[in-house]
């Protein structure tokens, strides 16, 4: 069975390993032991303090096979980006050129660097092992975030957003990055992609072209990778879009892959979560799957098993109420998986 | 005699058979009756201006002639200002630095930035020598009378002075700088747009192009290279340009890339060391009939309207006077005594 | 008598004591040792350097020493390319037209472009002459020994070469065009924003200023007023280096809107025509010691690490031979017969 | 009483009276006999097209004092602006420049020439008699609009917009005019202003600037004129507020005024208004005011009376039925005033 939980020091070894499978961009979970690191320590300050509207807190989750009790699998949260440094996006922005005389009338697609998503809360870095990227798993891993928020709204902006991995190759070849990046950055993507998760990110605004660039203008092979999600991340995307997550043509300023965002209250887990009391299951069937979770910040857990709803709350199993450390009478809450 | 003289009313059949000669991409000299004869009305109304103490929308348009036929076989003209009635686009080659101190990258990106930075200032264009007559320094004589007439009437025209040179384009009229930018923003194809601007029709350029600079790092190398070079067919023109002082200052055109060259006027050559002096009609000194050596002296008159200018050979340098034989003379329209103003067709040649 | 020398390490104390005299607004010249320090171990770096083929990071500070006294009373710079390490910025005021043919407008709009257009660029710097020493063409000397080096070490510069002249600002150090433009997008005041740019520190104005174009027609007169325009201390300065051929190309300073003039080395009137010949030593024809007259001439020998340049006076014009005395030949550190440069000192007096 | 009705040739006179009295500002509302000629006939053309999807249909109405038989205002709506030439505004957005070492984190409003209005529907030109601008009349000639919207959806678009009319004295001067477009069109604001209502647009694109204009750079009176409301439009801006309307940070290229939008089927009007059968008024209570139209496109009449909603419809009196050219049992459209 899966739980998810915050991540703790002891995971370090598991997700440096996590991190080296999950490749090149995903710049947010870079493998350098120290910034992973630095990210758990920012993580369990976020959970030890009082927050009353969100800042620079930092949320990580981890996914636990507790068969083995391994780690296979981890996903966050920062609570709003652009603090320090403004957060970088290219905004998709149509550009109208019109010649009435001429009877011409074009609509040209151009990049815009902005950075609308700061000062919004984002899902970061969900990374799965293979052997466990099963629906289960990573509908827990990436929807137990929602259930996180629902219960701390207080600590995330109305505003939610991800970024999804964009086209590259194995090699880390973007054909995006090498039409535009590449000439400001002068480095492979690989570097730019790695220094962006570990440096502060100053010097995206010192190298990135300021002025509109204009999509046909574009190798027609960047122009393709625009907006398209990279076959990996096609199921965790697939997720987030059921709950309701949209794509308002916001792109990676590195490999083009898009930004999705929706309002937090609007998410298909949020609206349909229930908080009540945790009941025993008494007849023999096991009733339909539920995330089910309980505890409070550095105590949240998350497990995915059967449960029956009833009018005083939920049904479990006896197995399922251990695992979440909780007994009949508890409070607890969940969604229909 | 070769001679350089205002163009006259008469000149519309012979302009026109130059017209057709002159192929696509000059678009200044098209092969339009109507359209040619109203350049011959400006230019007409041009020099018969009196009194212009400073430049407005004159057209100086002369030809050259060649008296033992009395044909037309070629064309230069002055603009004295561009841009006052339609606007005048092109492109300004600057930098913009990127650099990150943290990461030790410090790149300089070339860009495109569209500007009307030559509007109102005059310029030198419709340079056309037929292909029989490109010899005997026909070509030289051709592009620099003009310099005369502007050191002779500096009033007429503003202190700095351009010319733009046709950019690099394959057999089939495709240039590469077109190809990578222009052709996104215009749905229209180069020959039209270029035509369309020749006609003085140029608001859709501001309608269609883009507004913001281009970083030309991203644009392909085949038009990263030609931007600021001319065609092979220009480049004798435009070396005959710079050794007189014109200089190229990263103005380039928007269509094809080609340079704008410029100069203060005050700083050509050939307008800074000529100088006028008295007309001595007799036979030269060191010359013989029918024999002709030594060094080439442009010679024009002091006139407006009756604007005249030659090429002489002399082997002994002129001083305050001038020896002019009765029929270089009376080609320069000029009576014993009369000013002239010469200069060595050449620099260093002084 | 006044000798121009590359300054070295014994100047520290010198240097500092003029730096001090310098006042706000001369951002090339702090008084603070350790700047001072570094910019003398610079300069003493770069006239060491043998075998220099193209212009680097070279920085060509000289002092003017009046060697009856051994006082350094000036200082004059080169710097061999500009914006390598930090980005250079400046404004080029450029055009754009706005016209409407159905109403019946037709407007030219001036803009300033933010651009690091100089980049790569060699400049003229760090003009500084003690009150007390402004006469007897003392400041001449300064600004045009630079050409002298120029001329003789051609490889070690770029083609072009630019002088940034201060702009206008009243008694209390405000510009009005950083007051009405600068001010808005850094929350520094113009005298900090200044002294952060002379440190060299200038990624910030990357991340404040604006990159869009800016309307002219939208700052209030005063400001607009002040574009291209210089300090009224500064008036004899533009003029020395427009004599020479130095030209304001529409490129103005991003805080103050003081002029940019630049020139083509080969173009700098001093360089063009300053020629080589062979030291005499002896007694100059035409002059009685202790009197002078006749034409002033600059004369440099042709070394380095070792630059010398002088003014003297002759009344007859040397030809391929230059005629120094004693005292002159030693203030060159020349011998007999070794090669100098001379220039006249100013235009028109050849 | 009050009756709306869409304008006829018979109306130009009195159009044309209302306009004279408009005054500067009114753009798309000229005192010209002709243009207003152009706006009756097109609106006559319009509503007798049938309409699959919005194109460049307009609409006038009058209202109709009926008392005296006689025109007291008028107002009107765009099926879709920028189908010819593009609509322009000016949109604000905040420019960010920050500068990390030295601390400074700007963000500095600025003007963006756009014409994201182009392809909406907008409302025109409300204009009242001076004498007749009682809330009664105020609501139904603004609102009948939205209930001619609810009937017609196909003819809409689902964003609609309003301008409103900045701030500018009796004669004519506007501070923000003065400041900014004074300098590209080089004629004064009551000319560009006639102009931009008479001629067709290309002369904005052609003469405004085509660079952000920084706000802070304007002088302090044109500045404090952005977004700013005519104090003669208050009445008619917090009538369309309180519809659900909202400022997005648009304003009008030349007065500055700003432009409120909604998404139409969330108008306060149109999720309200009902559709059922006309009723006789038979007690002696009349019934809370309502506004009540009857009649297909060319018929279409809206007035405000008071009416009683029972289950199988609205109860009118006698005298608002005859107005409204219908008897019971009729089917109408009505709203609460």
């Amino acid at each position: 069975m899966y739980l998810v939980r915050p991540a703790d020091f002891a995971d370090l070894p598991a997700l440096e390993r996590l991190a080296q499978q999950a490749g090149i961009g995903i710049t947010n979970f870079p493998a350098n032991r120290e910034r992973l690191n630095d990210k758990i320590a920012s993580s369990r300050r976020s959970l030890q303090t009082d927050v009353v509207q969100p800042g620079d807190e930092s949320y990580l989750f981890v996914l636990v096979d507790t068969s083995k009790d391994q780690i296979v699998g981890c996903c966050g949260i920062d609570a709003m980006v652009g603090v320090d440094t403004p957060f970088y996006s290219y905004r998709i922005d149509e550009v109208v050129h019109a010649s009435p005389q001429l009877q011409i009338h074009n609509r040209i697609p151009a990049l815009f660097l902005c950075h609308d998503y700061s000062g919004t809360s984002r899902l970061i870095a969900l990374v799965v092992d293979k052997a466990h990227q099963n629906n289960v798993a990573m509908s827990l891993l990436s929807r137990a975030r929602l259930l996180f928020i629902a219960r701390y709204p207080e600590r995330f902006t109305k505003r939610l957003f991800a970024e999804l991995r964009g086209e590259s190759d194995k090699k880390g070849y973007s054909a995006f990055w090498d039409a535009l990046g590449k000439h400001f950055f002068t480095m492979d993507f690989k570097k730019a992609d790695y220094l962006s998760g570990v440096s502060n990110k100053n010097f995206i605004a010192e190298l990135m072209p300021r002025y509109p660039i204009y999509v046909p203008t574009l190798p027609e092979a960047a122009q393709e990778a625009i907006g398209v999600i990279h076959e990996n991340s096609d199921q965790s995307a697939e997720i987030l879009l059921n709950e309701g997550f949209e794509f308002r043509g916001y792109v990676d300023i590195f490999d083009a892959g898009p930004s999705i965002e929706a309002r937090t209250e609007s998410l298909h887990t949020i609206t349909q979560q229930k908080m009540d009391k945790a009941l025993s299951l008494t007849d023999t069937a096991k009733g339909p799957m539920h995330l089910i979770s309980a505890g409070h910040l550095e105590h949240f857990r998350v497990t995915a098993a059967p449960a029956e709803p009833q009018v005083a709350g939920l049904a479990l199993e006896k197995a399922t109420q251990e695992r979440l450390g909780i007994s009949s009478g508890h409070r607890i809450q969940w969604v229909a998986l | 005699m070769m001679v350089i003289r205002p163009i006259c009313q008469n000149d519309l059949k012979s302009l026109y058979r130059l017209a057709e000669k002159t192929g696509i991409g000059f678009t200044s000299l098209v092969s339009d009756e109507a359209i040619l004869q109203k350049k011959i009305d400006g230019a007409v109304r041009s020099f018969n201006k009196e009194d212009v103490t400073e430049p407005h929308n004159e057209d100086y348009l002369m030809v050259l002639e060649d008296t033992s036929t009395g044909d037309i076989v070629g064309t230069c003209g002055i603009l004295a200002t561009v841009g006052l009635d339609e606007p005048f686009y092109s492109y300004h080659l600057g930098s913009i630095t990127h650099a990150s101190r943290e990461l030790k990258v410090h790149n300089v990106i070339p860009t495109l930035v569209l500007n009307n930075d030559f509007t109102g200032c005059s310029e030198i264009c419709t340079l056309f020598l037929e292909e029989d007559y490109r010899h005997s320094k026909n070509g030289q004589l051709l592009s620099k009378a003009r310099f005369m007439f502007m050191a002779q009437f500096p009033e007429r025209f503003t202190e700095k002075v351009f010319a733009e040179m046709r950019g690099i384009s394959n057999e089939d009229g495709v240039s590469p700088l077109w190809e990578s930018l222009g052709r996104h923003f215009f749905s229209i194809d180069f020959k039209e747009a270029d035509e369309l601007t020749a006609q003085g029709n140029k608001q859709f350029i501001a309608e269609l192009m883009p507004n913001n600079p281009v970083y030309v790092n991203l644009l392909p190398p085949e038009a990263r290279e030609v931007l600021g070079q001319v065609h092979k067919n220009t480049v004798p023109a435009r070396r005959l340009l710079e050794q007189e002082g014109f200089r190229y200052e990263n103005y380039v055109d928007i269509f094809d890339g080609g340079p704008s060259l410029e100069a203060r006027v005050q700083d050509i050559r050939a307008v800074r060391e000529s100088r006028l002096c008295l007309a001595n009609i007799g036979q030269p000194k060191g010359t013989t009939e029918g024999v002709s050596e030594g060094n080439y002296y442009l010679v024009s008159n002091a006139k407006v309207a009756d604007f005249r200018c030659i090429l002489v050979q002399r082997s002994i340098p002129p001083g305050s006077a001038m020896t002019l034989t009765q029929e270089e003379a009376d080609n320069l329209c000029i009576t014993n005594k009369e000013p002239v103003r010469i200069v060595e067709l050449s620099p260093y040649s002084r």
